[in-house]
């Protein structure tokens, strides 16, 4: 048994919940002036008057106007707050693309050991040979996963490591003398694929996608030229298809010189089972906040640690983390190698987001390599069940899996037939379901697909869990027959209901204003 | 099956059947033979949860971490004590695991915060619009530059010596991205070299960018270096210490464009470096062109207030290539510490915390500049920082002190050829008088003594299989 | 501003919260056989059988029903229980005699530190110096508190700390050759106070409470004589009010040879104003878990640490912190002594609630002597601030003072007229009280008053809280007036409504049901 | 004002104006002036945060803690490892700050933590009733003493010497106040002497009280025990380790009555011995006469699922001076860690974790028995601990090998006079086999040296100094 028993929930706005009744007040709004959380150490010196030391010409005039509360308050009011969060500890969140899977506890705790929460990254690597190590053995398991030989763990999330890699395939090219303009990805690619192509002084190229969700080839073939520097992609990719010419794709594009950059965000899928090295990529992007276990803090931190074939290695962002060859008998040293003469440099503070690096370590020591390709198995197990479990009901006729084939670690449903059939949209379906309780899908992505419902459930759910899931699709669908406009009026349960996002950009308040 | 799946042999079979696969392998038939791993992946078996705290927490022994010397290393991250409400709070699984906020009706409590977090960002620069944070300090300079960019259709950024080395050498990495050119300009007396900028501008250029209190401590007069940028038409980008804006005139008021920072010294762990967060704040006009989140005030259907995620257009899971920058995750959680440390330290209370600073450093500038061996690098007003020169090889120095468990400062020959002599002290509320006295003491004994003594190999040896922990 | 704005809460059952439609599942319900949300080291010895080291007729024979479920799993199930509760960090909690005050954050992470959380209670005392100093410190601090000069940190509680008090008093008696048999206490006197008088084998004496809320000192006297071995007294008692009496009350129980118990669980009121030793009182326990921040934990843990005068001192439990005189320059050591020849002995294994002691230490260190009183006096501030607003409305009218007077930090209401003119019971307004999102008072104690309300804001509440408390109280003797059967309905927003505690004592299930 | 209130000077104002007092002073009007404090009270200035942590850290740095040694110390509290999930789910401040759940519609979580937690100790103890906490261990058996008086109307408690040494204290402790005698039982061959407890036995006895496994950390036979007691009407009492309740047969199924224990094994800190649980479980007939709180299972008004406080007639806050016990606050909160401990463990968990501890104290009990100088104090069967003796005084033993950064163990001398060379050895999950030829390794250097020093006052003094970390 389990709590998952689905009941239907309200469909009446007429009664508040107790939290919609609540007001809502900031931080802000909640000072009185004196208060405070905090006192300060006293004054040990001389309390000479600033202006003393600093021209008064450069000194703060009125202080910022912070807020003014007592601990009591401040603990009050983030804890109420937190409450107006659905959160993973709370229920599944399958939330294509993003591989919400559960944040092991014992993560939290390895990150936060004094030695490594009170590390000043400026300290001496000889001071900072745990951390080094510990930067080395990461990269060495990621390395390992991901097939290539050569792992930075620099970039901060994914959206870094795909500017870290186009780059680098700068760097590669002009090196060999190259100046190429171009960069090839899927119509299916995610919105941060663009986005770091102009970023990167590049012009997008988009390739269309096959009838079975693979890059078009001929597509692909007709686009390949000598200007272009790069393919990216992911693999399995946001359809949540593997593509089955990786092969052939791969020797395309390296036919005309370019790179191949795999966009790590579905790693999940295939660990264990197929690395991005041996499907012939170049650069690779690992979230560890997706496939490591790196808890998503409500839009990061997270970090994108890349991991590049021999030939893109001399360029890898500096420092980098080396191992001494233990000559002579000597302790194996760890160092920061500062040097790279044509390594296109720093792409941020210090050596990276080495918390999440403790984190995601701890999660592959905790998992191992079988563990690891348990998680893998278990979510693409999840999601194949899920989309049985839809396609016998209701969702097969409303919510068809937008390409007809075995799924790996999530699949894309259109809602087009519900939308045309039901008259309900996806982001009904989205907001109807968050009464359940439910996190709903991601949605409208990929744009290809009409009224896109992309679903991951990861290896974290129960198959009960995923049972009441799709009870509850289920059960919203029956309501859409019955009467679409519930679904059209979600959600009724939630702190607040549906918000004018419109209003936000058009007249936008964006921070509190005092006075 | 590990202990943080649930998929119990029974509940495969019935799964596979239901999904009329004959196994698991089934699962994974599209792979193609010549992309399969053929083997187990090589890495070690995994460990009981016991064991992973062993292993980790034997790593960690290993680093000489804040607690365990006294630290005065800065240079951009900083020693401050950090409340136990911020552990408390971003520990709670409702900020900790969620995604980012894209369904805002169950994600009020994180579109809150991220409207908090931006007042309080706005009102500690002075500048009217404030994101939800980026990635980290260094990064956000760059982010600044690509803001310039697109702002003044121009591509050539000046950058004073005195910006941190990381964000000047991590601007020049997205410069050969975004096809721009970086030209530096030199210190003066610990300041940025008010002529040489005059002479550098030019009117291709979009932006300078300076720091405040500078990589040497010295604090800036930005609202002359702004005053030099708008002369030709360039933005000004400054790049904060959110700690002495308690103190220090804010960039807004100063007539700067974009102030960015980092914000770790918000109550951020340091972490050997990261996760921190990355501000970044800016005048009205850039509003549509600002990078990252932002959080918006609205209300719902039945009137009621909310926050919900705004100016989405300019993001690239919208507006994909041609979006304002390509960030998607950023710094959230990092963030919400940030604001529950600065709710926390309140008004007053940043006040009374950067004073206490500025006299603290007054005092072990002093102290130090009395030791023999050390003098002041630049004699400019500071606030958190200084620079003094040694009259012994830095490192070695550095090496001698850190025996007697205190790590003296930021070597600047590391960043600086030309202050090979330079030592970066910083000072947090952390550093006692007490302890100030102490470094002076250490350094009074480790200067000569690393000028008198021959370093032996044999005595190398020793002392790495010491500092190694073996 | 704040967020105390005070909304009128639904009245009605019809349509079931979200929190109400979920459906309420065990632990147990959840365990599905097979799964696991830890693994056990590996045995790095022989695997012998264990029949083999055990006699196989001591050896369990089936294994002990415990839930089967992974991680996520497991904190899934503990999340949403946890919000199941209603918190001190989610609003106003006014219990009367339970200081529900704060509990600051800086006490756990002090209490986790390794070197407390870590440390082993047989570790030789030379290897816990810095715990023993610790306790040591405390010791000294609850001394000058109370105006007693020895302590003991050992009892675990309150109602432990009685016990001691009892039992050092019949020490204390039987040393002089005196059997005494009697212990009197005020009829308002807190439950733990019988109980405990006949846990340690005295016959309890009530005594008739004054028209001023205070100790009735003809009936006091009258019951004074010879058999008596102690009086228990709480002051400020538990109608909120100081006794004023209070020298008298010591001058006649002394006189006849008693001892004066002192139970501070109200001493919140005065700390810093007045002390217990200072009034007469021989024996004083202190819940640090009301006074001295330490969390209630749900119920519990807690400490009750107990100072005495010099003539109870020898009786003290056993182990007692000793200090080192520091003889010939020898650093000042800490140990343990278990000596004592007319000790009571021990109360309990090792050396008492440590970790409540480090909370409890932290927090007299946060606020000093100054912190404290200021604790004390905005308790009082808040209490009669409360009760002066709770009398300018209704609340004078249906809900007036038991005893007229100025309060200390808590005060007792009758709600006699509110049944008698308005047919609603002080059952009825907690109920009610809680829909306004208030944890209600304690209620029906004392005894003595009928219908009684004990509401004790604390120092914590600010005065918007109070005044939106206030309000609260006010909107619910107006819907008393208009409708009373909201109130005898109430709650409608609760996770359950109410709860049939009949059926659960007719007809107990104290535990899960398995196979 | 202080951090944790919020009255400011414009707050007091109003709120002594509305209550018509002129001043704070005002408010404690009624004080007489011979008990007031006439000064203030004499405690240090309170401190900032970082201050109090800062003292706070200096303190615990001052003790040994199983962090910074190899800990065999047991004798009741045990070195296992504590998941990640006990402190994330108690920390949670909806468990860590409410009061007793006397309003259950509010307090659903914590009730029914408790109806789980009893579940959990009746299937460990294999009785059907169990309360939802008590202070901790001993005070736990005293308290089945007071059951034991009500339930036999008799007052004579039998006790064995295998009972910890502070279980037998705390007893009689109690039992002065109760009016009982304390008889105890000798041990013979490590176990509780079987004819000596016939021999005292009598038809005044109300219980007997046994300790499995035993302080000497031998098996004993609960079955054997609950006979000879039964066989004069008496209780028979057993207090139980409950991690050993993987393998070990429960009282429940060998006729005993009242299970206790200490909960600490179960997930728990050490924390120098509390706050820790007790746990009471009994057979159905003693249910009313249980002490501390019961949840039961009910329903609301409209059929709800819930859980309150159950049977609360037997409770001080109802019976008054006729209540079952006098406890008020328990220890819910670590009852809650005990919960969520065995739910991590489960089923097979518990278990292998007890195959695993028993295999191990097997291997670390031949493999001490086979230095020099440690013999066996008993060759009875044992499972998590076991008692040698060493042929030199212990605890100069002990002072020397904590000199190598281990705690041997536990010595027998501080409670058992016939034991004086007597050493306990405990072992957990924490413990590898590396760490117990550590301990073997040690102890062969330390008896010889032990015996051979002639401590002079001089050394004595030396690592005093060195103890306390002066
Ligand atoms: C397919 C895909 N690529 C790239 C990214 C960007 O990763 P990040 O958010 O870490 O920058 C995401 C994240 O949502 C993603 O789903
Ligand atoms: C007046 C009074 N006395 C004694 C006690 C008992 O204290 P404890 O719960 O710590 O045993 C309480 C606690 O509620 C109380 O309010």
């Amino acid at each position: 048994m389990s709590d998952h028993t689905t009941r239907t929930p309200r469909a009446t706005a007429e009664v508040p919940t107790p939290q919609q009744s609540e007001p809502v007040t900031t931080i802000f709004e909640r000072s009185v002036r004196g208060r405070r959380a905090a006192t300060v150490p006293p004054t040990d010196v001389d309390e000479r008057p600033l202006d003393e030391l600093i021209p008064a010409r450069l000194l703060r005039e009125r202080p910022a106007e912070l807020p003014e509360v007592s601990e009591p308050e401040l603990v009050r009011h983030y804890n109420r707050l937190s409450r107006r969060n659905f959160d993973l500890d709370t229920g599944p969140y399958p939330l294509g693309s993003c591989t919400m899977k559960h944040n092991p506890r014992v993560n939290e705790r390895v990150a936060a050991l004094p030695g490594h929460a009170r590390l000043h990254p400026a300290q001496e690597p000889k001071r900072a040979q745990g951390a080094l190590e510990l930067m080395w053995r990461l990269e060495r398991a990621l390395s390992e996963i991901c097939g290539l030989p050569h792992v930075s763990l620099q970039p901060s999330a994914g959206s870094h490591g795909e500017l870290a890699g186009l780059l680098l395939t700068r760097a590669y090219h002009e090196d060999r003398g190259e100046e190429r303009t171009r960069v090839l990805t899927p119509d299916t690619s995610h919105g941060t694929n663009p986005a770091t192509v102009t970023m990167a002084g590049y012009e997008v190229v988009k390739v269309a996608t096959d009838e079975r969700g693979g890059v078009d080839l001929d597509d692909l073939r007709s686009k390949s030229d000598e200007s272009v520097a790069c393919l990216m992609l992911t693999n399995p990719n946001t359809l949540g298809v593997f593509d089955e010419n990786i092969v052939e794709i791969a020797r395309i594009v390296h036919g005309v010189g370019g790179t191949l950059y795999y966009d790590g965000a579905n790693l999940n899928a295939i660990m264990g089972w197929s690395r991005p090295g041996d499907m012939g990529f170049d650069i690779v992007h690992v979230n560890l906040h997706k496939s490591f276990s790196q808890p998503h803090g409500g839009g990061g931190p997270g970090a994108g640690p890349i991991a590049v074939s021999d030939r893109i290695e001399p360029y890898l962002p500096v420092p980098r983390i080396v191992r001494g060859d233990g000559a002579n008998g000597a302790e194996r040293r760890f160092d920061l190698d500062y040097s790279g003469p044509k390594s296109i440099g720093r792409l941020r503070g210090f050596q990276g987001n080495f918390g999440v690096f403790a984190r995601a370590y701890a999660y592959i020591r905790s998992l191992g390599g079988d563990g690891l390709r348990d998680a893998s198995e278990t979510a693409v197990l999840n999601a194949n069940y899920l989309l049985a479990r839809l396609r016998q009901g209701r969702g097969g006729k409303y919510l068809p899996l937008a390409f007809d084939r075995l799924c790996m670690h999530e699949f894309v449903l259109s809602g087009s037939p519900a939308k045309h059939e039901l008259g309900v949209k996806t982001l009904d379906v989205a907001k109807r379901l968050l009464d359940y309780g439910f996190h709903p899908p991601t949605i409208y992505f990929p744009l290809l697909v009409e009224e896109a419902l992309m679903v991951e459930p990861t290896e974290t759910e129960t198959k009960e869990g995923l049972d009441a899931l799709a009870d509850a699709f289920e059960q919203i669908l029956a309501e859409a027959e019955r009467d679409p406009e519930i679904l059209r009026q979600a959600p009724f349960t939630t702190p607040v209901r549906r918000l004018d996002e419109a209003q936000a950009s058009r007249k936008p308040v964006l921070r509190q204003p005092l006075d | 099956m590990s202990r943080y799946t649930s998929a119990t042999d029974a509940d495969r079979k019935a799964m596979l059947e239901a999904i009329g696969v004959g196994s698991i392998e089934g699962l994974f038939a599209e792979l193609p033979a010549e992309v399969r791993l053929d083997r187990l992946l090589e890495l070690p078996d995994g460990l009981s949860e016991s064991e992973v705290v062993e292993e980790l927490a034997a790593l960690a022994g290993r680093n000489a971490d804040a607690d365990s010397e006294v630290c005065f290393l800065g240079a951009g991250m900083y020693d401050h004590y950090s409340p136990a409400v911020v552990d408390a709070i971003t520990q709670r699984s409702e900020f900790l695991t969620p995604y980012t906020p894209y369904q805002p009706e169950v994600s009020q409590g994180g579109l809150q915060v991220m409207f908090e977090f931006q007042t309080a960002i706005s009102e500690l620069t002075g500048l009217p619009v404030a994101n939800a944070s980026l990635y980290e300090g260094p990064s956000s300079v760059a982010s600044a530059a690509y803001l310039a960019i697109g702002a003044t259709k121009r591509s050539r950024m000046v950058v004073s010596r005195g910006l941190h080395p990381h964000s000047r050498q991590t601007l020049q990495t997205y410069a050969r991205g975004f096809g721009a050119e970086v030209v530096e300009v030199g210190l003066e007396g610990g300041l940025t070299d008010a002529g040489e900028l005059a002479a550098t501008l030019d009117d291709q250029t979009a932006a300078v960018f300076v720091q405040n209190p500078n990589f040497l401590g010295a604090i800036e007069d930005l609202e002359e270096l702004a005053e030099a940028a708008h002369a030709h038409g360039a933005l000004a980008v400054a790049s904060v210490d959110a700690i002495t804006l308690g103190v220090l005139r804010p960039p807004g008021d100063c007539g700067i464009d974009v102030a960015v920072g980092e914000g770790q010294p918000l109550g951020g762990r340091l972490d050997y470096g990261g996760p921190s967060f990355g501000f970044f704040a800016a005048t009205e006009e850039h509003l549509r062109r600002m990078p990252g989140r932002i959080a918006g005030e609205t209300t719902d259907v039945d009137g009621r207030r909310g926050f919900v995620l705004a100016l989405q257009a300019r993001e690239q899971h919208i507006r994909r290539e041609k979006a304002t920058h390509n960030i998607c995750t950023a710094q959230a959680l990092n963030a919400l510490g940030g604001v529950i440390y600065l709710s926390w330290l309140g008004k007053q209370g940043l006040v009374e915390l950067g004073e206490l600073i500025v006299r603290r450093t007054a005092y072990a500038r002093e102290r130090l500049a009395s030791v023999e061996g050390v003098e002041l690098l630049h004699d400019a007003p500071v606030a958190r920082e200084f620079a003094v020169r040694l009259a012994a090889p830095v490192p070695e120095v550095l090496d001698r002190v850190a025996h007697e468990g205190v790590a003296a400062g930021y070597w600047l020959g590391r960043e600086y050829p030309e202050h090979e002599d330079g030592l970066l002290v910083a000072i947090t509320e952390r550093r006692s008088t007490e302890d100030i006295d102490r470094l002076a003491n250490s350094l009074a004994r480790a200067i000569p003594a690393a000028n008198d003594a021959k370093v032996t190999d044999s005595e190398t040896k020793a002392s790495v299989a010491e500092e190694v922990g073996a």
